[in-house]
């Protein structure tokens, strides 16, 4: 895709998309949204960037091992998160039972273990995402040598 | 007559199957492989339509506590995150089902079924 | 001896064939010279240990000893009683002759590294048959048998040989599959399939008969009844002449044991008799009679004749086992001890005719009896017992096998009995007679004379030597210990069967 | 009277639905076929958030619909585009 | 609180755990990725052991994901037969990735291998979620990770029979899931619960008020276990996608995935559903003469393959029907005999896996006919073979013949004896296509003509502990029945 406009819309659009999703993310516990929605917001982006651009561009804002690692780093955190738990006496994935601080409902910083697994659902989301299109796209040098 | 009415209380329900139905259909009839993959996403979208239908009371607000210890009536939270869940599985199948078209396409050089029974038949 | 000494020695006697196998597998890569004796020493040692069970099984000792239960109620146990001890001994004195003469016979043939562990197997599972303590035992011994004798049967690789040994593969799983269906049978209806409690089932219902008859299929395929035969005459031929004659003088036997098992103690003479199942039983008898013999006659390869002559004579052991009083059930037994010996050594026979000539086919087998008179004198004499000749051990079987017919009023199995011993002289007699009187040509004369002096080595002949004498004294000596066992084995079961 | 027209504007929703699966399954030209797919995510979203569960809606539109699309459009570009 | 009060979900912790960190393992550590995967596949086996322990002591117990009871908690159950099922998904997992280690460096692509220590991880791990969970929901996202990881297993070789096999796989087993989750989705309309004991408090009421739904959610759970579980007439997917896997894939597909899908649906019939439910619709009839109709077809279709993995993939399909079989005939002893026959199954088909695996390792035969004389040099694999083809046919010393005498005597018990019939005839059907290989292979030793390269110990230790197995099972099955029996008392 070679298009002017797409290109400077997509780039202007970008951030913007970032920091929504970012949002998103950090409020799944207070408002709709999460770190399944947010992560897709935030991997979306970059998606997009690499589609209106060119798969250069795009890797060089995330390049596929550091998406791999940060989606087996994303998952890990999560498992880690539920260890925590165990850690302390209380159950696999236990919240307040585990010491995660609670906080006042309706602040940012609230709702313990459910902000920390929905900031690692996030990342892993996002950087999932990344992967699967990096995926599903890389056929294009492999098969364009073939041709 | 009661019939209908009794779909009519129901149409969300009766949508729902409607759709998994006509999903289903198409992914099992028709050969493009990736008509295949749209198709099963509307499948399980329709369930996901099912669930979600089933936790909805009428006139019942989005079970977002905005301020604590009022009366309002909220519908079941619980179908809606529930499904989170199945919409982030079905896109991860789906990403999977096209990493897997488009390197059967690199083989064969075709996404339709028929035609690679018939490309495998031939060697 | 007593009960404790005689598990020791029924254990010893079943594994200690099974455990030389790998020892003579190894040996074999070394020595072929050792592997021989130590192949025949173990069959010797299984021999007379067999044979110290002797005293106690005449006392009236019966052992029945359950080791481990597999499942709930399903056990894995031994039975020494005066019918499993007579076949064991029968079976352990054949399988000791036919390891002696394979020796020189297997010396020609390749594959002796294999023969020889399978055939020690083959026993150690054979004489596990009959010493098991219950059905379930029984099968998994009889499965083993079935299973390992195959590589017996296809020794030689030919492409008739596999053919065959597919056959009877094919049929021996079906044989197997039946009898574990008649032992779920009978599981299911009495709680036990242990040989040590009388009969199991006591009641004629459907799905008793139904189980009767899974057992019917399953042991008559190995016994060659019709019309489960099929695969007989095609094996049996195939496979070398030590294991045709252990094939038909020994496993077939093991059928023909598993019916009287089923019959007293899976079932009962009264269950057997007031159901008709004995008519069932009897028709297939006389038609496997009639049948084997006849189409016996039509065979003009050696060893085929004999095969379907084993399926002729296995018609008689069923046709005492339908009659099921004391004479017919002497006359069972009997036969079995007698059929194994003759039809024994006029396997080793036409072993030695084809290890020595290379013929096979009947119509050249003229004046072969001026080349190798011993081997034709063996030959000759178990052939004339097999037709039922006055002072042989055939005739003694037949005579009292008569006798149980006419107690039971039933001439018409008299009746059978004639025609078929008049068959079996029809198909035997033209053997005989030119290899002794036939005249050759006059420019052959010279070199049939030459060849007059040569027979086969003592090795191969003495087995065969030892058989024919036994089938004569057995039909005339006043002590004939074969006959009393079969006596002893009547009462035995006449009297229940179990203790 | 909103309440009746709140019904009515589900029941075309519905009937979209309907009409846009069946489409889905005649297009032959694919990438229409997901853009019709698009839409019918987006939909599907409304309905969600007309039964009160918007956060099932908002992930419907970025996960569904968004990133569906997205994937599939990758897919169609590196294969063909008609059936 | 203890430690060991969390195995149950320290084992999905642990394995779910090590499938994310395998790639990252794989790139920088590249010696200790694999026996981390065995390390942590054992420790997983060890705390199930732990679990048979105290579940042999303080009989059934429950666990809750984040200390929430239920119905707002994911909740996992733990009792006899979960365990029972819980040790042979991890044992036997644990015993092929022993054999993979050797047999994954000659079929994949060295850069995959971390990526197929993660899928195998998966696979594992939602296995034993699914024998632990006691929440349909959760059991729905267990079988689209295990569906995933399943598919992703196969077509990691990357050739076009492996791809194309996994995407049908992966279409048929959507349908499954979907139906599943409109099953659900019935389900939960009517008691709104989704823990199976809340759902079977609820359900009784339900079926009087709302009767078609049930009949529905029946219906649907049928056809989603059967496409998973390659039920006979959805079975279509499974011969090319078991034939065409790398062999330890194979093993794991045919061994395990398709076993604990029969697993589930027994738990749906006999813990989720109520008794007057499977009296009311004769569901049990369905899946009785379903895989009546598979253990017949499957071994019909098996005779006339030429591929020897095919063969073994079409046995599945004929071996998984005793399994439903013992389901179908609704008795405690038939059932006993069905999940026995589970467990063998798992031993038996996995090693001709790997016996098939090792034939194409060594000499990259997979045709049936060119297979003769191959005994030869290839002894103890082909040893091996004859076991497990043994225990296939049910022959007297291998644990086939114990799940076959239990399905036989269950099928007598309740009066119908033609299952004892159609048992016996498939095993004539199996004899009739395993034997000529057997025969063939030790037999014709002069045809044998291929290069052959030596077997790795690896590879061998594994078939000498499974070839063990068979035959302790056949001559020792005591324990495992007597506990089996203990387990299904708990559902009758």
């Amino acid at each position: 895709m070679e298009d002017q406009i797409v290109r400077i819309t997509s780039r202007l659009v970008t951030p913007f998309i970032q920091v929504y999703g970012i949002y998103v993310i950090l409020h799944g516990h207070l408002s709709p949204g999460g770190g399944f929605s947010g992560g897709a917001i935030f991997g979306a982006s970059l998606v997009l960037v690499a589609l209106s651009f060119n798969l250069e561009v795009g890797a060089k804002q995330i390049s596929h091992t550091t998406a791999s690692v940060l989606e087996s780093g994303g998952a890990l955190g999560f498992v880690v998160t539920g260890l925590v738990g165990v850690a302390v006496g209380a159950n696999f994935l236990a919240n307040r039972g585990a010491g995660f601080p609670l906080g006042e409902a309706g602040e940012l910083f609230s709702a313990g273990a459910i902000f920390i697994i929905t900031a690692f659902l996030g990342v892993k989301v996002a950087s999932t995402i990344v992967t699967l299109f990096y995926n599903i796209i890389e056929g294009e040098e492999k098969s364009g040598d073939a041709h | 007559m009661e019939m209908l009415i009794k779909i009519a209380h129901n149409y969300y329900y009766m949508v729902a199957i409607l759709l998994f139905v006509i999903g289903m259909h198409t992914m099992l009839t028709h050969s493009n492989l990736i008509k295949k993959v749209i198709a099963m996403n509307i499948m399980d979208t329709s369930v996901f339509l099912m669930f979600v239908a089933t936790g909805y009371t009428y006139g019942g607000a989005a079970p977002i506590v905005t301020a604590p210890a009022n009366e309002v009536l909220y519908v079941n939270p619980l179908p809606g995150s529930l499904m989170l869940t199945g919409i982030v599985v079905a896109v991860s199948i789906t990403a999977y089902a096209l990493s897997l078209v488009v390197k059967i396409y690199r083989y064969y050089g075709t996404v339709d079924y028929d035609e690679i029974c018939l490309i495998r038949s031939r060697e | 001896m007593d009960e404790a000494t005689a598990i020791t020695v029924i254990l010893v006697v079943i594994f200690f064939p099974i455990i030389m196998t790998p020892i003579l597998m190894s040996v074999s890569d070394r020595s072929e010279k050792l592997r021989d004796i130590l192949a025949v020493v173990t069959s010797a040692i299984t021999f007379l240990l067999v044979l110290t069970l002797y005293p106690f099984v005449v006392r009236g000792g019966i052992v029945q000893h359950t080791f481990f239960e597999i499942l709930p109620n399903l056990e894995i146990s031994i039975r020494l009683d005066v019918l499993s001890f007579s076949l064991t001994a029968i079976a352990s004195f054949i399988w000791l002759l036919s390891t002696i003469y394979s020796i020189d016979y297997m010396a020609k043939e390749h594959g002796g590294s294999r023969y020889y562990p399978v055939l020690m197997f083959t026993l150690g599972s054979c004489l596990g048959i009959f010493l098991a303590g219950d059905f379930f035992t029984l099968f998994v011994f009889f499965e083993l048998m079935s299973l390992i004798s195959y590589i017996l049967v296809v020794h030689e690789e030919t492409e008739e040989a596999l053919k065959a040994g597919y056959k009877y593969l094919v049929m021996t799983i079906i044989g197997g599959l039946a009898l574990f269906f008649g032992i779920i049978i009978t599981f299911e209806l009495g709680g036990t399939v242990s040989f040590g409690v009388g009969s199991i089932i006591e009641e004629g219902t459907l799905i008793a008969f139904l189980a009767f008859m899974c057992f019917l299929i399953g042991f008559g395929m190995k016994a060659g009844m019709f019309p489960l035969h099929v695969w007989l005459p095609d094996a049996h031929p195939v496979a070398p002449s030590p294991a045709s004659a252990l094939l038909s003088g020994v496993m077939l036997k093991t059928g023909a044991y598993g019916l009287f098992r089923v019959i007293f103690n899976a079932f009962s003479i009264e269950v057997m008799q007031t159901n008709n199942w004995d008519i069932v039983l009897g028709v297939l008898a006389v038609i496997t009679i009639l049948l084997g013999s006849a189409v016996a006659l039509t065979q003009n390869d050696l060893k085929r004749r004999l095969a379907y002559s084993s399926v002729g004579m296995m018609g008689y052991v069923l046709l005492g086992l339908s009659v099921l009083n004391e004479n017919a059930i002497i006359g069972a037994v009997f036969h079995i001890f007698c059929h194994a010996i003759m039809k024994s050594c006029l396997f080793l026979a036409a072993g030695a005719i084809i290890w020595k000539t290379g013929k096979r086919t009947i119509s050249e087998l003229g004046s072969i009896g001026r080349e190798m008179p011993f081997t034709m004198a063996c030959f000759s004499i178990a052939a004339l017992a097999m037709i039922g000749i006055p002072p042989l051990s055939g005739f003694l079987s037949k005579w009292t096998l008569g006798l149980g017919a006419l107690d039971a009023n039933a001439t018409f199995y008299v009746i059978v009995l004639l025609i078929s011993s008049l068959l079996n002289a029809l198909y035997y007699l033209p053997i005989i007679v030119p290899a002794f009187f036939e005249m050759v040509g006059d420019e052959e004369q010279g070199h049939a004379l030459k060849l007059s002096v040569q027979d086969v080595p003592p090795k191969m002949l003495a087995p065969m030597i030892i058989l024919a004498i036994f089938t004569v004294i057995f039909g005339l000596s006043p002590i004939n210990v074969p006959f009393d066992l079969s006596q002893m084995t009547s009462d035995f079961l006449l009297k229940g069967g179990w203790f | 009277m909103t309440e009746v027209l709140t019904e009515v504007l589900n029941a075309l929703l519905l009937l979209f639905l309907i009409v846009c699966a069946i489409a889905v399954a005649q297009i032959r030209d694919m990438l229409s076929a997901v853009i019709v797919f698009a839409s019918f995510g987006l939909i599907m979203a409304i309905v969600w958030q007309q039964l009160s569960s918007p956060d099932v809606a908002m992930v419907e539109a970025a996960l569904g619909t968004g990133v569906t699309t997205l994937l599939l459009i990758a897919a169609i570009s590196k294969t063909r585009r008609a059936e | 609180m203890e430690l060991t009060n969390h195995f149950p979900a320290l084992i999905l912790a642990i394995l779910l755990g090590i499938s994310f960190l395998s790639p990252i393992l794989y790139r920088w550590a590249r010696k200790a990725s694999a026996p981390a995967l065995i390390a942590s596949l054992f420790l997983a086996l060890v705390m199930a052991v732990y679990l048979l322990v105290q579940v042999l002591q303080v009989g059934e117990f429950t666990y809750y994901m984040g200390g929430w009871p239920p119905p707002w908690g994911i909740e996992f159950k733990v009792n006899l037969l979960r365990v029972y099922m819980l040790l042979i998904v991890l044992a036997v997992s644990l015993w092929i990735m022993v054999y993979a280690l050797k047999d994954l460096e000659h079929e994949l692509k060295t850069e995959v291998m971390g990526w197929y220590y993660t899928l195998y991880a998966l696979v594992v791990g939602s296995m034993a979620g699914m024998a632990l969970t006691n929440d349909l929901f959760n059991l729905f996202v267990l079988m689209e990770i295990c569906a995933i990881s399943a598919c992703a297993i196969i077509s990691i070789k990357e050739d076009r029979a492996c791809l194309e096999a996994s995407f049908k796989y992966l279409i048929l087993s959507a349908m499954g899931t979907g139906c599943f989750l409109l099953g659900v989705a019935m389900i939960y309309m009517v008691t709104g619960q989704m823990n199976y004991d809340l759902v079977n408090a609820a359900l009784p009421e339900a079926v009087e008020l709302y009767p078609n739904n049930m009949f529905a959610a029946a219906a649907l759970f049928i056809v989603a276990f059967g496409t998973k579980a390659a039920l006979f007439p959805l079975h279509v997917w499974l011969p090319d996608a078991h034939a065409s896997a790398p062999s330890p894939s194979s093993a794991m597909l045919s061994g395990l995935v398709i076993k604990i899908y029969a697993f589930a649906l027994f738990i749906m019939f006999y813990q989720l559903f109520p008794r007057s439910l499977l009296e009311s619709i004769p569901l049990n009839e369905i899946v009785l003469w379903l895989s009546s109709m598979g253990i017949m077809f499957g071994s019909i279709f098996a005779m006339v393959q030429v591929d020897l993995k095919k063969m073994l993939a079409y046995s599945s399909i004929g071996q998984i029907g005793y399994v439903f079989l013992g389901i179908g005939l609704d008795d405690i002893i038939a059932m006993t005999g069905g999940f026995y026959h589970l467990l063998v199954h798992a031993i038996m088909k996995s090693m001709l896996f790997m016996c098939a695996g090792i034939i194409i390792y060594t000499t990259g035969i997979r045709q049936i006919k060119q297979l003769g004389g191959i005994g030869q040099v290839l002894p103890i694999t082909m040893i091996a073979f004859t076991i497990g083809s043994a225990s296939m046919i049910g022959i007297p010393g291998t644990g086939g013949l114990i799940s076959k005498w239990y399905l036989a005597l269950g099928a007598l018990e309740i009066g119908r004896p033609i299952f004892v019939v159609i048992i016996l005839a498939s095993s004539l059907l199996n004899a009739v296509y395993y034997m000529p290989i057997i025969v063939n292979a030790f037999m014709q030793q002069e045809q044998f003509q291929h290069q052959v390269k030596p077997v790795p110990r690896k590879m061998l230790i594994p078939l000498i502990v499974g070839m063990a197995a068979i035959i302790f099972f056949g001559v020792f099955s005591r324990p495992a029945i007597v506990l089996l029996d203990e387990a299904l008392a708990l559902f009758f």
